[in-house]
């Protein structure tokens, strides 16, 4: 049984350590298999490893590992390639892009940075061949979701001593995961088969993966609709309407843990005024954008943490004039704007930066629109992607496009991305926060929250930060992600999840 | 004789039947050429529809009921409508489709005009000189724009922007820098072999300088390539524009031209056509119109021909 | 009598200008017979050239023809390209006026002779080159193996006019149309070709039409003669009554004008004048501003080309003898 | 040698040992063949004389006009206009030496630019070389040469391929009229003209040369012409001179084998006397500039050739009467003691 | 000949090397890096990064060391696709993207010589006015929009063909993008043709070869097709060029695995190593083909001699 699978962009490596894209993920999720992996709805289950312990205080895990599980070269996966793996993300010379998701192990971000040179002291030790510890800088309530990450995966020891980086070469690259990577050519697809050796393997119902590369949505959803994939896991919003009339229940659109957003530059310039920030904000009607211009319906965003996001607080933060008529906010917004003395007769200059992309223009074009009659001129700057996160990091604009999907389900993702700056060699380094929002309560509070064991309590906390943030109108939410895939109505086990992570492993085709 | 000598004894007999002629008006090339291609049916057919539609690029939006960058927020991607006013519907921002097709048309008229003028008198000059004076000069000349081949030429863009800002001019410096090397390969070849004709030799031995052979010897037997590849380059620069647009150099948002809306309508040519349809009708009759008079042109302009 | 070969009737050319029409050639009347040379001489710009190549079917794009060129029973005039394809060339061939342009500059001479052979004698491409080469060699042309290799560029203006009369040779065919064929010859090169032409003519029967402006090849070579003026064949006839009793003013005036080895004059004697327009003929004769025997009916008439006894036609009024001197 | 008590004031140009060959490419990749068009060409023209060349089609006369007005670059020897020689000149300064130096091309209708109207063609060497004349004069000029050379001033705005050969021949020899020049190389200027208008422009180019000392380097294969034309007549043979002498001597008493041939063989418009008689045209294979044969260049077709002549190359001598030719055994054919082969 | 040639192969490894450096230099003026994406990389990352590929080194000195391992054959790694040296990546997609853009060439010029010829002859009437259109519209249509229709129609729709893909050794695969690349360039081709067609079929050797009786469609075939293939000839090298940098569109909406895209979207991804290894690819190319398109003209038009 093949499955054919729309995967979007072209893997830049098969070395869990060197990707980067979900595209990627998808591919080697398929192969690799963590001490924890996913089960359909993307929830933490036992996957390399067959059971845990936690430590009381949160910082200790100790993982034992299923018996016989092995490379498909028959080496047997033991825990010093777990210990191994981890050494070799945090060792500079890798340079792995997502290193950092693994700081909360112990000294991981110190070896990273080269600060300590002695692998060893990373807080990963195989206690025997099957029984692997992990120590942590502190508790961290998601770690189990950051062992689900493909940065938390092995790597087989062996290889990779004997061969380095080329160990993910096609020819010599082997697996421990529910498939093998058999066939890559660059461009156009990955192709794995069902792996026998594989604990689950009866299970698993798919023998054979064809993870396609195209780019072009448009013209994956055609050759979906010529049945030649049977999933696509993108495609172009404005068609959501059309296959819902022509595909119906193929088109599965659902929260995704993101959150789209402008930042608004408050070091310089205009927007430094709140007044300003706050009639911007409130001036958006965000109920138009998802259903109507993007077409797909994402939900408006007024908060900073997505809904749905683990370890938090019941109830997502909603400010009180999200709930008012929009005439009222226009009005309210209008008075803001004139008290900071700006108006239809004394315009506001202000230039939005977005990168090249359709939905990103059509959104700056309706937010123009919207600001329009509060005597604010925009100027559209698009530019590609490496010059616009190159002028946002810079701090060179004054509003800009920005978005962000979680790395792992915890609000502490998103909220970081308002932390103050901090001091590096002279220069402040603002990481993610492109506006430079700076609060000293919200960055004490997550401070305090990173400490707080109880994780009701810790919620709290970073609600509250989340509510002083968004308060100071920080940045502009505008809409939730949504995860948009496409499966044949004979494909089974496809579940919807906020994650949007659906190995194959648990999928089958129902072939008459 | 008095117009060699100044002495008219000598022809006197041919003088005196000469009285009763007047001598006749030089006529040039390009005169000759307008009263041929009026002649020319498809030729004046396309000149009027592309009169049309530059009339209406330019009057016709004081005409529509929406402005281009108006957004009518009740109909947001919704098919032509009599009622509102949206007689070839709207776009995904709820603007009215027609309004920006006009607009779209008009920018691409001037983009394509002025960005074809600048790769002709660049790529015609360039080549010209380069065939013509052959040798290391060609060898150099070429070389050079083989190199301008091969670099990748969004780099250009990108620096260009970074350097300069966006500006409208740097869409036609950006535009033609990259249409001109083809004219001049192809104006190369054709002097190469122009060159080498009898008829240079006559003006070498008139006293005229390279240069003004060049302008007043080669450029005008170019002309025939040079026409017809010129009708080739505008759907190039058209499309050119909407990519560099799509690159932020350009025209931007929410100003647009006939390139930025098809590439816009192309993926939603089957749920949204009307998004397609208005553009693309107006740009392949637009180009169809160009093909037809530079083909008149062509012709209008080769003497032997009538 | 001979078979007459070529019988044309009525034949016009019209050119079409920009705002105007120029009839180069007005109701010419000849018949050629088979081994006859035929000369045609006449002011330079008076529709010899397009009289024959309308008869081949190639004129300008501009360019009409009425009338008709009976060849047999077959009229050339007018007729479809691809019919005329089967005679041009087998049985009537043409040497073109400007060697320099009417040779392809883009292949080697090899290729242009033999094609005719392979078109129009069957030949296989070998043999068709072997026999060019043998006719390059007839002409005159050193080393014709090597120089069928060469490009016309690469030979000077004599060479490149025997190769065009090499072309039309080849085929032997029954009408050779030459027009100015020696121009750029030398003259002992042209007393040879003038030997080729007339050895064709008495061993072929092949009737040529010879196109030129040099008196003494006319005399050597022709039998006939028809001279032309303003479009039109003005005096037609044999070539000794031309020569030594001219009864046409513009023949005259061309004989006189001819300068001479023998004697070296100071200043030659051309008719007077300018050659007419062909836009706007003058009313009456087209020769009337330069005749020197014009008188009042020649101002409003136009004499018609008609027989003075013997086989000569002439074309004016004026019966009186024509002595030069008289008007000189 | 004699050559500097010639060098008068009055002597217009001198051509010092012109060489010119060809290299002719044989395909992609074989090794180009060396054609010999001009070897050791010397020879001096007074202001005010006409100078006829003569010679077998292809012996490299238009090679030599060219080579003469630069319009090819001679491979060796100097060509001085007015003491001063014009191979040194910068190109700008030759372009300024272009307004007293023209030529008619042999070939009328390829050196008229097919897009340009007659008058443009005509007026276009005034607009470089007079730019002090407006549109109105130049008009003017162009209009009397036109008239001058038998064109209708209404054909002024037609294109080249719409004339016939004589025509586009007096379209050449219009535009070179039209500047004025000191000295014109014309290369077979009347071939394609009828008689009558041939008469007329000799007859004009005559009365340019009495009244303004006009020189003329006058090619062309009309013997009857030539002699007509000219002061001194030059016989080239496969890129060498073999005689040079005046038009009188030349044609009363011509020393050179090959100068006799040509003699013998010039046509004569008379239908009765061309008859009778019997032109003996030269026999044997014309040799091809490429290979040239040994010794004298004539020998393989000159009936009085002996063994020797393939031997020595024949210098130009001169002889009395100051007179020059280039034949090992003029001497001896003169005297009647050379027989000529059977 | 022989030795222009030669010294014209010769003298592209400078020109190479000249376009090497420039595409260098110019890619660092560009602000933006290959890691400059959505997100930022923790600063640790990415100087861990920057040593990896010596980004962190003067420029000068990268310049060296990279000149100093092309010169040994090294065209570094890409710094976006990971896994892959630059060779690596060109050795894969080139000799696809080489198949389907001289596929379509070579279809593309011969079609279009002949519809140049077809229109020629037949000068402002109907068959011109049709061939216009029918080769036009490829010119007209831009790439990606044909693409995209043509999938459409003719992969979903009708079916006939796949809608994307490539499976090696399968011809229906390449049917669509072979069209969308050839329809342009045929179009191009045949309006050159048919303009300098119409000028060599009034000179006066044509004239002569009719007066042979040499039958219209030889004449064409051979007395007017050479001179009159000079223009076509002189967009050979810039319309190849196009078919390889064009077929990014079609690569990306048919899913194929050529180095297309690479000419874009490497410079877009600022993937140093990738936009140095094709520009340099790319040179060759160009330069080859130029010199072919020169010798093509000496052949062409004899009288055409370089020193
Ligand atoms: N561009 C050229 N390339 C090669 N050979 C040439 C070239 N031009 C002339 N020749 C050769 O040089 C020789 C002399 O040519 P030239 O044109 O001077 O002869 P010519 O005396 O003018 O002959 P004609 O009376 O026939 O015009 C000829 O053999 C010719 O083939
Ligand atoms: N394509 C054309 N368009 C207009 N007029 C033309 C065209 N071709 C020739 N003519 C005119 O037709 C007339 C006859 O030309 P033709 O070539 O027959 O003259 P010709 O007698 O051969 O003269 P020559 O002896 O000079 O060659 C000329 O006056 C010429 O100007
Ligand atoms: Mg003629
Ligand atoms: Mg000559």
């Amino acid at each position: 049984v093949t499955l054919n699978l729309h995967n979007g962009g072209d893997p830049s490596s098969l070395d869990p350590h060197k990707v980067s894209g979900d595209w990627e993920n998808r591919v080697v999720g398929d192969y690799l298999e963590g001490l924890v992996t996913e089960d359909a709805n993307a929830e933490p289950i036992p996957g390399q490893a067959e059971s845990w312990e936690i430590s009381e205080d949160g910082t200790v895990y100790t993982f034992h590992l299923r018996d016989g599980i092995q490379w498909t070269d028959g080496e047997p996966v033991t825990a010093e390639d777990f210990v191994f793996a981890f050494q070799r993300i945090m060792d500079p010379a890798t340079a792995s892009d997502y290193a950092y998701l693994q700081y909360p192990i112990l000294n991981a971000e110190a070896i990273n940075s080269g600060e300590i040179t002695d692998f060893d002291e990373l807080g990963v030790k195989a206690i025997d061949d099957q029984t692997l510890e992990i120590t942590l800088e502190q508790p961290t309530p998601y770690f189990l979701d950051a062992l689900m990450h493909y940065t938390a995966y092995p790597v087989p020891k062996h290889l990779v001593e004997e061969m380095g980086d080329d160990w993910s070469d096609v020819d010599n690259i082997v697996a421990n995961g529910p498939y093998e990577i058999v066939e890559w050519v660059p461009g156009s697809y990955v192709r794995s088969e069902k792996n026998e050796d594989y604990y689950d393997a009866e299970n698993v119902q798919i023998d054979e993966v064809y993870y396609y590369v195209l780019e072009d949505q448009a013209a994956a959803l055609n050759r979906y609709r010529a049945g030649e994939f049977d999933m696509l896991t993108d495609f172009p919003s404005d068609q959501y309407q059309w296959m819902q009339e022509n595909l119906e229940g193929q088109a599965h659109v659902e929260p995704f843990l993101g959150i789209y957003y402008y930042v608004m530059n408050q070091e310089e310039g205009p927007l430094t005024d709140p007044r300003i920030r706050e009639a911007l904000s409130i001036s958006i009607l965000r109920d138009v954008i998802g259903p109507d211009i993007l077409g797909t319906g994402e939900l408006p965003a007024y908060g900073w943490v997505p809904p749905g996001t683990g370890n938090y607080v019941e109830e997502a933060y909603m400010p009180d004039w999200a709930e008012m008529p929009y005439e009222e906010r226009m009005a309210r917004a209008q008075e803001l704007m004139a008290e900071a003395g700006y108006g239809p007769d004394s315009p506001l200059n202000l230039q939005l930066r977005y990168n090249t992309n359709d939905n990103h223009q059509r959104i700056a074009v309706a937010l123009a629109a919207m600001w329009e009659p509060l005597g604010v001129n925009i100027e559209m700057f698009n530019s590609e992607v490496a010059v616009h996160y190159d002028a946002l990091r810079a701090g060179d604009f004054e509003i800009g496009r920005a978005g962000w999907l979680m790395d792992y389900n915890d609000p502490v993702n998103t909220l970081d991305l308002l932390k103050t700056g901090v001091q590096q060699e002279g220069q402040m380094n603002w990481g993610n926060n492109y506006g430079r929002y700076s609060n000293e309560e919200f960055d004490a509070l997550l401070e305090e929250a990173a400490a707080e064991q109880d994780l009701d309590a810790r919620a709290e906390l970073l609600a509250e930060a989340e509510e002083i943030a968004m308060d100071e109108f920080a940045a502009i939410p505008i809409y939730w992600y949504v995860s948009k895939n496409v499966v044949a109505p004979y494909i089974e086990g496809f579940e919807d999840n906020a994650k949007d992570v659906h190995r194959t492993r648990w999928l089958s085709k129902n072939e008459e | 004789m008095a117009g060699i000598t100044g002495k008219d004894q000598v022809l006197t007999t041919y003088a005196n039947k000469l009285e009763t002629l007047d001598a006749p008006k030089g006529r040039s090339l390009t005169q000759d050429a307008l009263s041929r291609l009026a002649r020319n049916k498809a030729a004046v057919a396309s000149i009027a529809v592309l009169v049309f539609i530059v009339l209406a690029a330019f009057i016709g939006p004081y005409f529509v009921p929406w402005g281009y960058s108006e957004v009518d927020w009740t109909s947001i991607r919704k098919p032509p409508d009599f009622e509102k006013g949206h007689y070839f519907g709207t776009d995904q921002n709820g603007r009215d489709m027609l309004a920006r097709v006009l607009q779209g048309t008009q920018m691409s008229l001037i983009v394509a005009g002025v960005a074809t003028l600048v790769s002709v008198v660049i790529g015609v000059i360039y080549g010209a000189v380069a065939g013509y004076l052959g040798g290391r000069v060609d060898s150099v000349m070429m070389r050079i724009v083989d190199i301008m081949y091969a670099l990748p030429y969004i780099l250009f863009v990108i620096i260009l922007v970074v350097m300069f800002g966006r500006h409208p001019v740097l869409l036609f410096v950006g535009i033609g820098a990259i249409e001109w090397l083809t004219m001049a390969r192809i104006v190369r070849g054709q002097t190469l072999t122009l060159k080498e004709r009898e008829f240079i030799e006559a003006a070498r031995a008139g006293g005229a300088s390279p240069w003004t052979i060049i302008i007043r010897h080669i450029v005008p037997n170019l002309t025939g390539p040079v026409v017809i590849y010129a009708t080739l380059t505008i759907p190039e620069i058209i499309i050119a524009e909407s990519f560099l647009s799509y690159l932020g150099l350009g025209v931007q948002e929410p100003q647009t031209s006939l390139g930025t809306l098809i590439s816009a309508g192309a993926p939603v040519a089957e749920v949204l056509p009307w998004m397609l349809m208005a553009p693309a009708i107006v740009l392949v009759t637009l180009l169809f119109c160009l093909t037809y008079i530079g083909d008149g042109l062509r012709d209008a302009l080769d003497p032997k021909d009538r | 009598m001979a078979n007459t070969v070529l019988d044309v009737q009525d034949l016009s050319v019209t050119f079409q200008l920009r705002d105007s029409e120029v009839d180069a050639v007005r109701e010419m009347n000849f018949q050629l017979t088979e081994g006859e040379t035929l000369a045609v001489v006449g002011e330079s710009g008076s529709g010899k050239s397009q009289a024959f190549l309308s008869i081949m079917g190639l004129l300008a794009r501009n360019g009409r023809a009425t009338g008709k060129a009976l060849m047999g029973d077959v009229n050339l005039v007018g007729m479809d390209k691809r019919r005329l394809d089967e005679y041009r060339g087998r049985d009537i061939a043409m040497i073109f006026q400007d060697p320099m342009t009417s040779l392809n500059p883009t292949l080697r001479l090899r290729t242009q002779l033999a094609e005719v052979l392979v078109r129009h004698r069957g030949f296989d491409r070998k043999d068709a080159v072997r026999t060019s080469i043998e006719m390059l060699e007839r002409v005159g042309i050193p080393e014709p193996a090597k120089r069928a290799n060469s490009y016309p560029h690469e030979l000077s203006g004599g060479m490149r006019q025997r190769v065009m009369i090499a072309m039309a040779l080849l085929c032997q065919p029954k009408i050779l149309i030459a027009d100015e064929p020696t121009t750029a010859l030398d003259v002992t090169v042209q007393a040879q070709m003038l030997d080729l032409f007339k050895s064709l003519t008495e061993d072929f029967g092949t009737a040529l039409v010879l196109i030129t402006h040099d008196l003494g090849v006319v005399a050597g070579v022709a039998d006939r003669m028809m001279v032309m003026y303003g479009g039109r064949s003005v005096e037609t006839g044999s070539v000794n009554d031309l020569f030594y009793d001219p009864r046409h003013p513009y023949t005259l005036g061309l004989l006189h004008s001819t300068p001479h080895i023998a004697h070296r004059a100071e200043r030659l004697d051309p008719i007077r004048g300018l050659p007419p327009s062909l836009e706007h003929l003058p009313k009456g004769c087209s020769f009337n501003p330069r005749c020197a025997f014009c008188f009042d009916r020649c101002l409003e008439e136009r004499p018609p080309l008609e027989p003075i006894g013997g086989d000569r036609k002439k074309a004016c009024f004026y019966e009186g003898p024509l002595r030069y001197e008289e008007v000189a | 040698m004699m050559a500097q008590a010639n060098v008068a004031e009055d002597t217009l140009l001198e051509i010092k040992d012109l060489k010119k060959s060809f290299s002719i490419a044989t395909g992609l990749f074989g090794k180009p063949l060396e054609l010999k068009a001009l070897q050791n060409i010397n020879f001096t023209i007074k202001k005010g004389e006409t100078l006829g060349i003569v010679g077998e089609s292809g012996c490299g006369k238009s090679t030599l006009g060219r080579c003469i007005l630069q319009l090819i670059e001679p491979d060796a020897g100097q060509v001085l206009w007015l003491g001063k020689d014009l191979m040194s000149l910068s190109p700008k300064e030759m372009r300024q030496r272009r307004q007293d130096l023209q030529i008619i091309f042999q070939d009328p209708l390829a050196s008229l630019n097919p897009r340009m109207t007659v008058g443009e063609i005509i007026s276009d060497p005034l607009r470089t070389l007079r730019p002090e004349l407006n549109k109105r004069q130049r008009q003017e000029r162009v209009v009397r040469v036109m008239e001058s050379v038998g064109l209708l001033p209404e054909m002024i705005n037609r294109y080249p391929h719409e004339f016939s050969g004589g025509q586009a021949q007096r379209i050449g020899i219009a535009r070179a009229l039209v500047t004025e020049p000191k000295l014109i190389v014309c290369d077979e200027p009347v071939s394609a003209l009828d008689v009558s208008i041939q008469a007329q422009i000799l007859n004009l180019l005559a009365d340019l040369k009495d009244e303004y000392g006009l020189t003329l380097i006058f090619i062309s294969h009309n013997l009857s012409v030539v002699r007509h034309v000219s002061d001194r007549i030059l016989v080239l043979y496969l890129g060498r001179v073999v005689e040079l002498a005046t038009g009188d001597e030349i044609y009363s008493t011509p020393k050179h084998p090959y100068t006799r041939a040509l003699l013998t063989a010039v046509p004569i418009p008379d239908p009765k006397l061309a008859r009778e008689r019997s032109i003996d045209a030269l026999k044997g294979e014309i040799p091809s500039p490429i290979n040239q044969p040994s010794g004298c260049t004539f020998r393989t077709r000159c009936r009085y050739a002996k063994d020797y002549c393939a031997e020595q190359l024949p210098p130009l001598e001169r002889i009395p009467g100051n007179r020059q030719v280039a034949c090992l055994r003029w001497e001896q054919i003169e005297s009647g003691e050379a027989e000529p082969a059977a | 000949m022989l030795r222009y040639a030669s010294r014209r192969v010769l003298s592209a490894i400078p020109i190479a090397f000249i376009a090497v450096s420039i595409c260098f230099f110019i890619l660092r003026l560009a602000p933006g890096g290959p890691f400059d994406g959505e997100r930022a990389l923790p600063p640790l990352v990415l100087a861990n990064l920057r040593a990896h590929y010596n980004l962190d080194q003067p420029l000068i000195n990268q310049y060296f060391i990279y000149i100093w391992r092309l010169l040994q054959g090294d065209l570094g790694p890409s710094m976006v696709i990971e896994g892959f040296e630059v060779s690596q990546l060109i050795a894969i997609g080139f000799p696809f993207t080489l198949t389907l853009a001289l596929s379509a060439f070579v279809i593309a010029t011969i079609i279009g010589i002949l519809a140049g010829m077809v229109a020629a002859v037949n000068q402002n009437k109907w068959p011109d006015y049709v061939m216009v259109l029918a080769v036009m519209i490829g010119v007209i249509v831009p790439n990606f929009l044909m693409a995209a229709l043509l999938q459409l129609w003719f992969g979903v729709y009708l079916d006939w063909f796949p809608a994307g893909g490539w499976v090696s050794g399968r011809w229906e695969y390449l049917v669509l993008p072979i069209t969308v690349l050839a329809w342009p360039h045929a179009g191009r081709i045949s309006r050159l043709m048919r303009g300098s067609m119409i000028e060599v079929l009034g000179t006066n050797y044509v004239r002569t070869a009719r007066s042979k009786g040499l039958g219209e469609r030889l004449v064409m075939a051979r007395h007017a097709i050479k001179p009159a293939l000079v223009p076509v000839v002189s967009y050979l090298g810039p319309g190849l060029s196009y078919l390889l940098t064009g077929s990014l569109a079609v690569e990306q909406i048919f899913g194929l695995p050529g180095i297309g895209k690479y000419f874009v979207t490497a410079a877009l991804n600022r993937d140093y190593g990738i936009v140095l290894g094709t520009t340099l690819l790319y040179m060759f190319i160009i330069l080859a083909l130029n010199l072919l398109v020169d010798l093509l003209y000496a052949w062409l038009d004899p009288k055409v001699r370089y020193r």
